[in-house]
């Protein structure tokens, strides 16, 4: 918090001066580079506008070698700024070269200058917003606020289109049949697979497929296609499960089954 | 030494003497706001500063908020600042909502004006479900039906028939003017539809009403 | 029936006159009592009735409470009723724990109310250090920072800006007054200057350093 303060420092004694110019190596305590500028100028008993530049690039610059004998390692930023420091320096301290180009050191100080005093405005300014009255801590909003009922109107409608279709609705429900698969000619692989374990224990030898059809099953075509289908493909089943064996001599001749001798 | 005698002389007058009874009211008037309960007069004593009379301070406070839009009231044993009961309305927001009519009110209301007039029995003949009393009563509530003559059978039951305003609504200039059943059909709003076989049937003899053009009576 | 004709009667009326601005203040006086979030002068006319004119009530209903326990705050474009601050004593029940707040959070907190709107960026180049995430996502968590519109720079960054729960939680009127807003403005220290880590890059490549006042925010 008293890095919030505004500087009060401006009184400090010589040897103090010197001592904090010196010792504070602790750079843990600083966020970022400006922060460790800020805090040096304030060794400076002037305020931020005449503030030396080339004596905090100075003290900076010592702080930083100080830093290093000592082996602690900086951050990357703080080593950027010790450059850039150490060139300000130098254009400060040699006559201006009139052939380059750029700010002069001069500009460039005082642009240093200038975001040292803005950061220090700026906490400042977070510090007298931190002082002013806080809701909840200050000043307080409302204990029993009343909860704003609602109140619902309902109005129903309906279209033409609502109303036509209502009453088709009614009008042909007597039509309406949902829908189903028609499973009167659906000879199913499951009721194929049934009917052929319980026979093929009796046929001791080759027996041709199409025998196995049920006998309500062979006269009308679409039924007794579906039998023969699901007879073929639960004869493939069993054939699978190792209890039966199929043959064929040829392509289009029946289709034999007989019970595996083993099983 | 004399100045130290005067300043102890303050704090002790502050501790024996109560603020300005103004003061006081102020502090009524907030703590009456923040808390989140209503107070009672001890509780109000205990948090002040010593010396105060919340009662007396209540008093000025309550006739300070008379006729206002907020007034300090007694719930029990206890204060509290509340809406003056003239502007509760002020706390309600009214909410217009439009809901579609339900199913069942929308199948009567169809059979009402395709069949009126109609009684309650033949409704639930044609629905082949009862109606229940709420769902004619909306429909009449909406004037979107009216009691018609009652029917000449035994009993006389009364019977249903639409109103203008149902006409209105539906742009209607009368209930003659509803589409039949196969005009229904023939513009798509049969929502079931028939088994197969009929299905072709019906297209077939729907052929004509198709190229009547009835169509646009469904883009209301 | 003869109610609902009542009852179109009044809303007619209050259709074509506004009641007295006295009564407006009550009404406004009983909904800023009644909740505890600051409410648009918008919000205040919708709750009214048809031609009231919340604006000019509060004018008068702020007068009427200055100086007493409780006040009639102007946050934003909204308002609200807050206890007197030197009654805070008072409240110890009702003291909210406040978080404590990082000194990071409240620095950037600070930029972001004087500066505002702010990128990331410009946080960084004026407190010398990068912003770390947690810092503003704790930050727009507490609603007091919200994102602003895109700066037009290359790149479109995102921009900061102080939301209305920050104005309500330190008692601003707008962040027009934010305590030593004139005098930082007035000594230049608002305007946004190229950083010293931008000049070194800008030696190399004499890049443009786009200046954009910042003020315009806070005359809106």
């Amino acid at each position: 918090m008293t890095q919030l303060d505004s500087p009060k420092n401006e009184t400090l004694e010589v040897g103090e001066r010197l001592a904090t110019e010196a010792l504070i190596v602790d750079v843990d305590g600083f966020e970022g580079p400006l922060d460790l500028l800020l805090s040096l100028s304030r060794t400076q008993k002037v305020d931020l506008l005449k503030i030396s530049v080339l004596d905090l690039a100075r003290q900076y610059l010592a702080f930083i070698d100080r830093a290093k004998e000592l082996r602690i390692e900086l951050a990357a930023d703080y080593l950027v700024m010790a450059a850039w420091l150490a060139f300000l320096k130098s254009r400060l301290l040699l006559p201006p070269d009139p052939t380059e180009e750029g700010l002069s050191g001069a500009e460039l100080a005082a642009r240093l200058a200038f975001q040292l005093e803005r950061l220090q405005a700026m906490r400042n300014a977070a510090a007298q917003l931190m002082a002013r009255d806080q809701k909840g801590r200050d000043f307080f909003i409302r204990g029993i606020p009343e909860k704003l009922e609602m109140v619902r109107h309902v109005t129903y409608t309906a279209t033409l289109l609502d109303l036509m279709q209502g009453y088709s609705r009614i009008r042909t429900k007597d039509e309406f049949r949902p829908f189903v698969m028609d499973r009167n000619n659906v000879f199913t692989m499951e009721e194929a697979l049934t009917k052929m374990r319980g026979m093929i224990g009796f046929a001791g030898d080759w027996t041709d497929l199409a025998s196995y059809l049920p006998e309500d099953w062979r006269k009308d075509p679409a039924r007794r296609r579906a039998a023969t289908a699901a007879n073929f493909a639960a004869s493939l089943e069993l054939a699978k499960a190792g209890q039966i064996e199929l043959r064929q001599s040829g392509t289009f001749e029946p289709i034999e089954l007989r019970r595996r001798c083993d099983w | 030494m004399n100045e130290t005698e005067n300043q102890e002389n303050i704090s002790d007058q502050s501790l024996f003497e109560a603020p300005p009874i103004s003061e006081q009211e102020r502090m009524i008037e907030a703590i009456l706001f923040a808390t989140a309960e209503p107070m009672t007069v001890k509780a109000l004593n205990e948090r002040m500063p010593h010396g105060c009379d919340a009662a007396e301070a209540l008093v000025n406070l309550r006739k300070r908020f008379a006729g206002r839009g907020v007034n300090v009231m007694k719930i029990g044993n206890a204060w509290a600042i509340r809406t003056a009961s003239d502007l509760s309305f002020l706390m309600q927001k009214e909410l217009l909502e439009t809901r579609k009519l339900s199913r069942a009110a929308i199948e009567t209301l169809a059979i009402i004006a395709y069949h009126q007039p109609v009684t309650r029995a033949d409704i639930e003949e044609i629905r082949g479900v009862s109606v229940s009393r709420g769902t004619v009563d909306q429909l009449i509530e909406m004037e979107w039906i009216r009691f018609g003559r009652r029917k000449l059978t035994p009993g006389r039951p009364v019977t249903f028939v639409v109103t203008q305003n149902f006409l209105d609504h539906f742009g209607l200039e009368s209930a003659r003017d509803l589409p039949g059943l196969k005009e229904l059909r023939a513009a798509g709003l049969l929502e079931s539809q028939p088994a197969i076989g009929q299905f072709i049937s019906a297209l077939d003899e729907d052929e004509e009403i198709v190229n009547e053009g009835q169509s646009e009576l469904f883009e209301g």
